[in-house]
Parts: C-alpha cells; sequence; structure tokens
C-alpha cells in the first residue's frame, strides 16, 4: 500500500506504520512527534486529496 | 442557400476568426485517436480523420455536468435548498462532426425535447451550438449509416456541410444558424458549377463505399414480447464484459445517473452518463433487480435501440450506423449481427 | 426554461410513525412558498421525488389525496440511503419534492363503476389517497360500490390505522381488513392472506374494476382470483415500482419494454402488462 | 497458429462427444480484424465457430467464475495462472475443468499495428509464422510480429501453460533474460511531483467504463467498491481525483494476484496503460515476497497469509 501510495506519487512521510502496545507510551509519544514533524515539513496535501468535483 | 469554396488555409484562417463569435469545437490529434477539442490557439484543427473515438455528444451532453449546488445545516434560511449551477449557453460550433454523429443529437433530442418535458441543460447547450459537419470521403468497412436513414454527406441534423475536395473546402449553409456562422466567416468566395459537380460526385461515390447495410425496417413489424423471448440473446451475451464501453462511446446513448456530493457543508447534485450495461442501473432499494442477469441487460441494449425506440418514436433505430460499439466493443458484439438476427426471428 | 429537476422546497410539518417495527413513518410536507402547493396539483395514483440535498431522491407514492389542502403525505419505508436519512430527520426540517409525477389511476373509467381495490402491506399509500378522494363528499356520487381488501403482516403492521377504523364504520365504503397471523385476543377482523380473502368477499365483478397494489407475491396469487371472478384483465389496474432517478422518461433505467414506468406508469392495466415483457 | 485453430476444434468436438464436459470456451473469430469473441460450444457440431490466432488476448478465465457445470477451456500461459488463481480463491474447481493448454507465443498489440499503419482503416491481416501482412484499402504491409507483441507478452515469461489436461503443441522456450520492470523502475526514479504528472497525465482519458475491471478476471467480487453507495467509497464522477481512487484501488485489489495478462491495457477504449498501477505490486511482490501469481496450486498469495517472515521493514 504504501509502496504504491508513493509510486503514484504520494510524498514518502505522509503514510506511516508503527506497531505500538498500550505500555509503549514513550514510542507512542515519539512516533506521534516524528509523524506531525514529517508531514508539517511537507505542507498541505495537493495531490489525491478530492475537492469540490471538477466536473463541467 | 450559402455555397462557399475556401483554401485548406483560409479555412483554418477563417476558423480562427470565428473564435471571438464562438467557442469552436474541432477534431485534434490526441495520441493514438482524435478528439473534439476546444479550438484555442495551442491545439491544431486536423480534418484528416475517420471519427473521433469518443462521440461529440459530451459537447452538449458532458459525461459529468453539475445541475444543482446547495450548502447544508440550519443556520442559513437558504440552506437544503438546491440552486441550478450557473452555466455558459454562449455560443458553440462543432466543426467537423461526422453526419452521423449530427444525426445522433437528433436521435437523441426525441429523449431529452419532448411535448411532456424539455430537459434545460441538454436543450440549452444543443440549442446554442451549431454543428459544421464534415461529409465522409471514405467511410470505414464498419460504418452502416445509410442503412439507418443516414449517409456520409446527409444534411439532416447539420447546420452546415463541408465537402472535402481536395485542395479545397466547399461548405454549404443549411439552416439559419449555419448561415450565420459562414455569414461572420472571413474568406472564402462563391462556389461555381464545377466543384458543386465535384460535391455532388463525391457524395455518390462515397455512399457506394458503404459496404455493410443490414436493414433495420422490418424490426418495425416484429412484436416486442417476440423478440424479447428469441433464443438468441444467451448466445449474443455470453462474451459480454458488462462495461460501459459501448454505451459511452455511442453518440445515441443518453442514459444517466444523479448523484449528490458534498463536501464540508457545500453539496453539488451532478448527472453523469450511466449504463444499461451496469447491473447498478436497475437494483432496486429493496435488492430486487428486474435485470439481475447479464443477458438481461444485454438484451435491453440492442432491444432499446432496435425496438423500443422504433415502437415509441415510429421515427427509426435509435442507432446512427457510425460503427464505434462494432470497432471497439472489446469481446466483439457486432450490433450488426444482432440486428440481423432480430430481422430473421 | 421550467426545470422539470428542480424540486419545491418543502417544510416537514409532521412525522408519524405508523408500524410497530417503526419502520414506516408518514410524512406531511407543507410548501416553503405557498404558490408551489397548487403547481404540485396531482391526482390520486401519481408519486413525486423526494429529494434531499446532499443524499439524493427516491421516488414515493402520493399518499395524501387532492382533496386535502394545505400539505402533501408520504408513506416512507426506511430501505436505502435516502429513506434512512429522512427517517431521522425532524419536523421543521426543509427539503424538497418534486413532481407530481407519473400517471394515475383511469379515473375516468371508474366513473359510475364499482370499485374493488385490493392493497397488501405498504404499498397502500397512494390506495389511501385514492379512498380519502372517493368518499371525499363531492366525489363519492360518481363512484357506486366501493369495496377494499387491506392486508398485512400483523395488526401492527397495518397503516393508517385510525382511519381504517374510521372507514369501517361507514356504510358507503366496505372494508375488509386482513393479516397474515396474529396472537392478539381481541382481533375483530379476518384472518388470511389478501388472495384468500379476496376470493371470499369479493363476490362479483360487473361492472367493476379492480384497484391492486402490493408486494409481488400477492399481485401474483391475486390476479388469478380477480380473473376468475370475472374481471378482464383491461379492468385489473396494477401500480408497479422501479428503480428511478430522473422521474420524466429521460434517464433510461426504469424502463418495461418500450415503456418508462416513470412516466408511462406507473399505474398500468393487467391487459397493458401483458403486451410488454416480464421485466420488473 | 491455424494448427492451433484445428487442435481446439477437434480436441473440443472429442470433449463434448465424450461428455467430459459440458460446454467448451475458447474464442471465435471476431467480425472486424484484430478482434476476436470470447465463445461457448456446447454442440459439439458447432465446434468449427473455435478460433485461434495472436488476437486472442482477452482473458477466458472471466467466464469460468462461480460455473456449476464441467467445462473445457483453451489456455495459454496467462490464462493457466488465473485459473490457477481462480481455483485457489474458490470461484471454480480443479475437477471441474479441462484444461487445453496452448504454448503461446505472445499476442499481437492491435494499437501497434495501427499506429503503424497511421491509424488507417485495416480490412484484413494474414499470420504467416513469424511475420504477419496487413491490408486496406489503399496499402499492404508486412511487419514481424516480434517487433508487435503486446508490451506484457514481450517480457512474459511464462508462456507455457502452468496446468492443463492436455496440450496441444510442444512447449515453447521461455524468454530468459527479459527486465520486465523498466517501465516501473522509470517512474520510480522520479520525484514525487513528477510521479504525480504521470499519473494525471496516464488517466487523463479515463471514461470510467470499467472496462478495465470487467476484462479482469480478478474483479468479481458481486458489489465492487466504486458500486457501493453505503457507504460511498469513491465519487462516480468524472472528476480526477476520483477515477485516480478507482484505478488505485481497483490495483491493490489485484496485488499479488495479477499475472500481468494485460487485458485491462487491451480493452480499454482509451488506451490507457493501467499496467502501469499493477506491475508496480508486481514488482514489490516479487521484491519482496519472491511471488508471482497463479504459478502453484499449494501456495496462497502474499496478501491472503501471514508468515513470521514477512518484510516488515516499513512498520517502525
Amino acid at each position: 500500500m504504501k509502496g504504491l501510495l508513493e509510486h503514484v506519487g504520494v510524498e514518502p512521510g505522509r503514510l506511516h506504520f508503527s506497531w505500538i502496545s498500550s505500555a509503549e507510551a514513550t514510542k507512542f509519544v515519539d512516533v506521534a512527534n516524528t509523524v506531525a514533524k514529517e508531514v508539517k515539513a511537507l505542507g498541505p496535501a495537493r495531490y489525491f486529496i478530492k475537492k469540490r468535483a471538477e466536473v463541467a | 442557400m450559402t455555397e462557399r469554396v475556401y483554401t485548406k488555409e483560409e479555412w483554418i484562417r477563417g476558423l480562427e476568426g470565428l473564435r471571438e463569435d464562438y467557442t469552436l469545437f474541432v477534431p485534434v490529434k490526441d495520441g493514438d485517436f482524435h478528439a473534439f477539442m476546444p479550438m484555442n490557439g495551442e491545439k491544431v484543427p486536423d480534418f484528416d480523420f475517420q471519427n473521433t473515438r469518443l462521440s461529440p455528444k459530451s459537447v452538449i451532453y458532458p459525461r459529468s455536468e453539475r445541475l444543482f449546488e446547495y450548502i447544508l445545516g440550519n443556520a442559513d434560511p437558504e440552506a437544503n435548498i438546491l440552486k441550478e449551477s450557473s452555466k455558459d449557453f454562449s455560443p458553440r460550433a462543432i466543426v467537423g462532426i461526422r453526419p452521423c454523429d449530427a444525426q445522433a443529437f437528433q436521435i437523441v433530442r426525441r429523449n431529452f425535447d419532448n411535448p411532456e418535458y424539455r430537459d434545460p441543460w441538454w436543450v440549452r447547450h444543443f440549442e446554442s451550438t451549431t454543428l459544421v459537419g464534415l461529409g465522409c470521403n471514405e467511410p470505414c468497412s464498419t460504418c452502416f449509416c445509410t442503412a439507418v436513414g443516414g449517409g456520409p454527406f446527409h444534411e439532416d441534423g447539420l447546420d452546415a456541410l463541408v465537402f472535402d475536395l481536395g485542395e479545397r473546402y466547399l461548405i454549404k449553409g443549411l439552416t439559419d444558424k449555419g448561415e450565420a456562422f459562414l455569414a461572420k466567416m472571413n474568406g472564402g468566395k462563391p462556389a461555381d458549377e464545377a466543384v458543386l459537380k465535384a460535391a455532388e460526385d463525391l457524395t455518390a461515390s462515397a455512399s457506394q463505399k458503404i459496404t455493410s447495410s443490414p436493414p433495420t425496417d422490418p424490426l418495425k413489424g416484429k412484436k416486442i414480447n417476440d423478440l424479447f423471448n428469441a433464443p438468441f440473446w444467451e448466445e449474443v451475451a455470453f462474451g459480454c464484459l458488462n462495461c460501459g464501453t459501448c454505451t459511452y462511446l455511442c453518440p445515441t446513448c443518453w442514459c444517466f445517473d444523479v448523484q449528490d456530493e458534498v463536501l464540508g457543508k457545500e453539496g453539488d447534485r451532478i448527472r453523469n452518463w450511466d449504463s444499461c450495461m451496469f447491473p447498478l442501473f436497475t437494483l432496486h432499494g429493496s435488492g430486487h433487480n428486474p435485470r439481475d442477469k447479464k443477458v438481461q441487460r444485454v438484451r435491453q441494449r440492442f432491444m432499446h435501440k432496435l425496438k423500443y425506440y422504433v415502437d415509441k418514436y415510429d421515427n427509426g433505430v435509435q442507432c446512427s450506423g457510425c460503427g464505434r460499439c462494432v470497432r471497439y466493443c472489446p469481446v466483439n458484439i457486432d450490433i450488426r449481427d444482432v440486428c440481423e438476427r432480430m430481422n430473421n426471428y | 426554461m421550467e426545470n422539470p429537476y428542480l424540486p419545491y422546497p418543502v417544510r416537514i410539518d409532521k412525522i408519524t410513525v405508523e408500524t410497530e417495527d417503526r419502520n414506516l413513518k408518514t410524512f406531511h410536507f407543507v410548501f416553503l412558498n405557498p404558490e408551489d402547493e397548487a403547481k404540485f396539483a396531482y391526482t390520486p395514483g401519481q408519486f413525486a421525488e423526494l429529494s434531499i440535498a446532499g443524499k439524493g431522491e427516491i421516488p414515493i407514492g402520493i399518499a395524501s389525496s387532492p382533496t386535502e389542502k394545505g400539505f402533501v403525505a408520504f408513506t416512507v419505508n426506511k430501505v436505502g440511503l435516502v429513506s434512512s436519512y429522512l427517517h431521522n430527520m425532524k419536523e421543521g426540517d426543509v427539503m424538497g419534492i418534486r413532481g407530481p409525477l407519473g400517471n394515475w389511476y383511469p379515473w375516468h373509467e371508474m366513473e359510475g363503476k364499482n370499485v374493488v381495490i385490493v392493497g397488501g402491506g405498504f404499498a397502500f399509500t397512494t390506495l389511501r389517497s385514492s379512498i380519502i378522494y372517493m368518499i371525499h363528499p363531492e366525489n363519492r356520487p360518481r363512484f357506486k360500490d366501493i369495496t377494499v381488501v387491506y392486508g398485512a403482516r400483523t395488526p401492527g403492521m397495518l397503516l393508517y390505522k385510525d382511519e381504517l377504523a374510521a372507514w369501517e364504520q361507514r356504510d358507503d365504503i366496505h372494508m375488509h381488513i386482513t393479516v397474515d397471523g396474529t396472537n392478539d385476543p381481541d382481533w375483530k377482523y379476518n384472518i388470511g392472506f389478501v388472495p384468500t380473502i379476496t376470493e371470499q368477499k369479493i363476490t362479483s365483478a360487473d361492472n367493476a374494476i379492480a384497484i391492486v397494489c402490493g408486494p409481488p407475491i400477492m399481485i401474483r396469487f391475486t390476479q388469478p382470483v380477480l380473473e376468475k371472478l370475472g374481471f378482464p384483465p383491461e379492468r385489473i389496474i396494477l401500480s408497479l415500482e422501479m428503480r428511478m432517478k430522473c422521474g420524466i422518461g429521460m434517464c433510461g433505467r426504469c424502463n418495461i419494454g418500450d415503456k418508462y414506468v416513470c412516466k408511462d406508469g406507473p399505474v398500468f392495466s393487467l391487459a397493458q402488462l401483458k403486451e410488454m415483457p416480464p421485466e420488473y | 497458429m491455424l494448427r492451433y485453430t484445428e487442435k481446439i476444434q477437434e480436441t473440443a468436438k472429442r470433449l463434448l462427444q465424450e461428455k467430459r464436459v459440458d460446454a467448451f470456451i475458447g474464442y471465435g473469430k471476431g467480425s472486424v480484424p484484430m478482434m476476436n469473441q470470447p465463445l461457448m460450444v456446447s454442440d459439439p457440431d458447432r465446434v468449427d465457430r473455435l478460433y485461434w490466432d495472436n488476437f486472442c488476448g482477452l482473458n477466458l478465465c472471466n467466464y469460468l467464475t462461480k460455473r456449476t457445470d464441467k467445462v473445457g477451456i483453451v489456455a495459454n500461459g496467462c490464462n493457466s495462472r488465473n485459473i490457477v488463481t481462480h481455483i485457489i480463491e474458490n470461484q471454480i474447481k480443479r475437477d471441474q475443468l479441462y484444461i487445453v493448454g496452448i504454448p503461446c507465443e505472445g499476442m499481437i498489440d492491435h494499437r501497434a499495428v495501427m499506429r503503424a499503419v497511421k491509424q488507417k482503416e485495416i480490412l484484413d491481416i494474414q499470420q504467416n509464422g513469424k511475420t504477419f501482412v496487413v491490408k486496406g484499402a489503399d496499402f499492404e504491409e508486412t511487419f514481424e510480429k516480434e517487433k508487435f507483441l503486446q508490451s506484457n507478452c514481450a517480457v512474459c515469461i511464462h508462456r507455457n501453460p502452468v496446468i492443463y489436461d492436455e496440450l496441444l503443441g510442444d512447449l515453447v522456450e521461455e524468454q530468459t533474460g527479459v527486465s520486465p520492470y523498466q517501465d516501473v523502475e522509470k517512474v520510480e526514479a522520479m520525484d514525487p511531483e513528477k510521479k504525480q504528472g504521470f499519473f494525471t497525465r496516464l488517466i487523463s482519458r479515463c471514461i470510467r467504463c470499467y472496462a478495465c475491471r470487467n476484462a479482469c478476471p480478478l474483479c468479481y467480487c458481486p458489489t465492487c467498491f466504486v458500486d457501493e453507495s453505503r457507504p460511498q467509497w469513491v465519487g462516480k464522477s468524472s472528476d480526477p481525483t476520483d477515477t485516480l481512487t478507482f484505478h488505485f484501488l481497483r490495483a491493490y485489489h489485484c496485488a499479488g494476484r495479477c499475472t500481468d495478462c494485460g487485458a485491462c491495457e487491451r480493452v480499454c477504449p482509451m488506451g490507457i496503460s493501467m499496467r502501469q498501477f499493477t506491475k508496480k505490486l508486481n514488482k514489490d511482490c516479487q521484491e519482496l515476497f519472491s511471488w508471482e501469481a497463479g504459478l502453484t496450486l499449494d501456495q496462497r498469495p502474499p496478501l491472503d497469509v501471514y508468515r513470521p517472515d514477512d518484510y516488515n521493514d516499513f512498520i517502525k
């Protein structure tokens, strides 16, 4: 999924996967921070986002 | 009736000059095939083509079209009330439309513009469009316009008709709309006898090149239920993939679906082409589907075109013989063959 | 140019839960622009598209009668996307209705005749419209005997219970209410399927016309009963249902043969249906 | 090629006469050049309609889904791999099938031929072994078949059927040294913006006729996700994002199952290369799971099973 999304042009860094146990509070914080940082760095997504239908 | 002759360069220049008065849709080479696109100075018109892959029906009846828009919620007193979307109904012209595709608009018009109801979008788009046809010097082996009341230089349904005489074009005005188009167009000179004679010969020779012509007259005399229960439908339908190629490429298929799309607090009611080949087309809310099986849907398509339409309007078949479905059906279901089976049943 | 796709804006004025399973509700709509009510002039048997912004439209038979002024009513079964959303809407909410659409019961032919109405389940809506219309003092003299056979699975699944009880009390309409079965010891009406009760209660087809509305299985078994009683196919009238979008014969999906159910129907005589492919 | 036609007809006749099968599925000659018709024959006297040439690019496996009778079917390499996938996914049982294997040398790309004759109408095509002759109203040209193969056939390394009850010819030599994913690698090397442009252009002509989906033997869901209304996953208009969603998810549903038979591209009326989506997934399956679809009845596709050693580098 990640492979194909990035292949069609979604920037790497927009999709993250992580296994976090309910006991891994620090890991959760780390992952959340990393995701937020990486996505912020990429800026707002414009591609593959449904807006008002482009129709006649 | 105005009859003028243009050199090919003059013709293109004349069209360029008309861009102020009309949005011109012209055939443009787009990869492997041709498509009607707006003439906007970037795209070069190419009138040396057999026919466009998609019929020009989308100029008048787009694949997807916004009908209404609205806002949701309770705050605004106008919320939840549909407003008609604003549209551009300024003059357009389809230049280079083949006579079969122009005739198709006449066939479709009986559906969208009838004594009880007029489809406001189709009718206004149609009325604002001038159809400048280009006769077919070299019809394909899959063309059968002459079998369905048309021909390679058939004039009905066109506002003007162009004859490609090699070095020059002869253009004939056929209706008021066509005359207005010609009056605005610069260049050219009046046609002389020799040119008119050449056009006449061309018309005759082109008609003779149409080789396939399944007769459509016998269809009227048949009974709907006899044809409906005919044994050949299973065999006809076996290969069908139930895709929408035939219906979407067809200039005379008009079926549509209406969908609401919402983004936040704003929404649109959009109409999209639909196809009788899709199972969802007739699926009831209860789960019941009167055309659940492939064979029923294939039968519906051909019965509609070749029998129901014939009986309903008493004005020929719902087919203009363009041959697109014959050429592009992925599994080669050939309407000419089906028509013959229906004739002979 | 008049736009046949543009719904009239309406406000939901009243919602009534009709059945014990709460899957059927009757909605009374009031036109936001009073002049639209006159434009929406309808005849019993017709339907309209109920239009909800953001969801879509559904074709529903008109349950009110033109003799009832100030509102139009529809009884809606909760099955799909639009009807489920509608069931969650509240009195006062704004939506749209588009119509009236389709043809109607053959009122002209029914004049001076005995009228037999056979209905089952939640298809009773346009029949309610017809009954209210016929028993209106101005119209009642136009028709001879009016006989109604109406059945549901259980007493709790009958629509318009108060009105049914009121009609029972009248002497200008013969009511035969029935249920498939019930545990209610106080049930004072019939028990049995609609075709059976029709066979028992309807005695003559003389100068009579039958209007039948119900689920396909009921129609299938009622048809031979009526034919046995001597109703010719021209005098057995049915109302059909189909998936629809435009309601005005343009979008192409609701055809049976060369007829569009939305525009040429939904009311057909059995004689007409016999000439059409059995694709419904 | 014509020798196959005769052999198919003989075999079908024998199977039907001996009642080994109730029906036989193959191809019939189309009414226009380069277009053949899927055909089912159940009368042994009508087997003469069966036909085989280099334009049998549709995947016949489509016509097997949920059949209950005994059927004979012709199958080349990719079709046979889809039959394997169909059996694994319980769309048909092995013992219902009599598979007539056809070693394949690739199908001709009808679009490439049209391009070669500058889109002029072709009235007739004669195939003579390694060459074929194309005739139109005012031209006649001879082409080498090798240069006009469908792009999936040109890089195919499973030309021989992988499963069959009978083989109609000698096994052909499989191609070696082909690099099937050159086009995918080219896209992989692009930056995100270029990729976005590439795929936006790729599908810009799509009319959502769903020919690609319906021609694909893997797409047999009773209701496709694009057709669902509750919930509605994707809009139905010609909006480019909805169209991309359709192609993206359709491809993803084929992950680990696609045999690259090329039917989707072959049937597209607009000439869209939607294999650019599925091929990327095929490449990933190859690299991450050493998997190619439909080669064996003994193993389920990788997205269907969990193995402790599954690739999981993307999970942090």
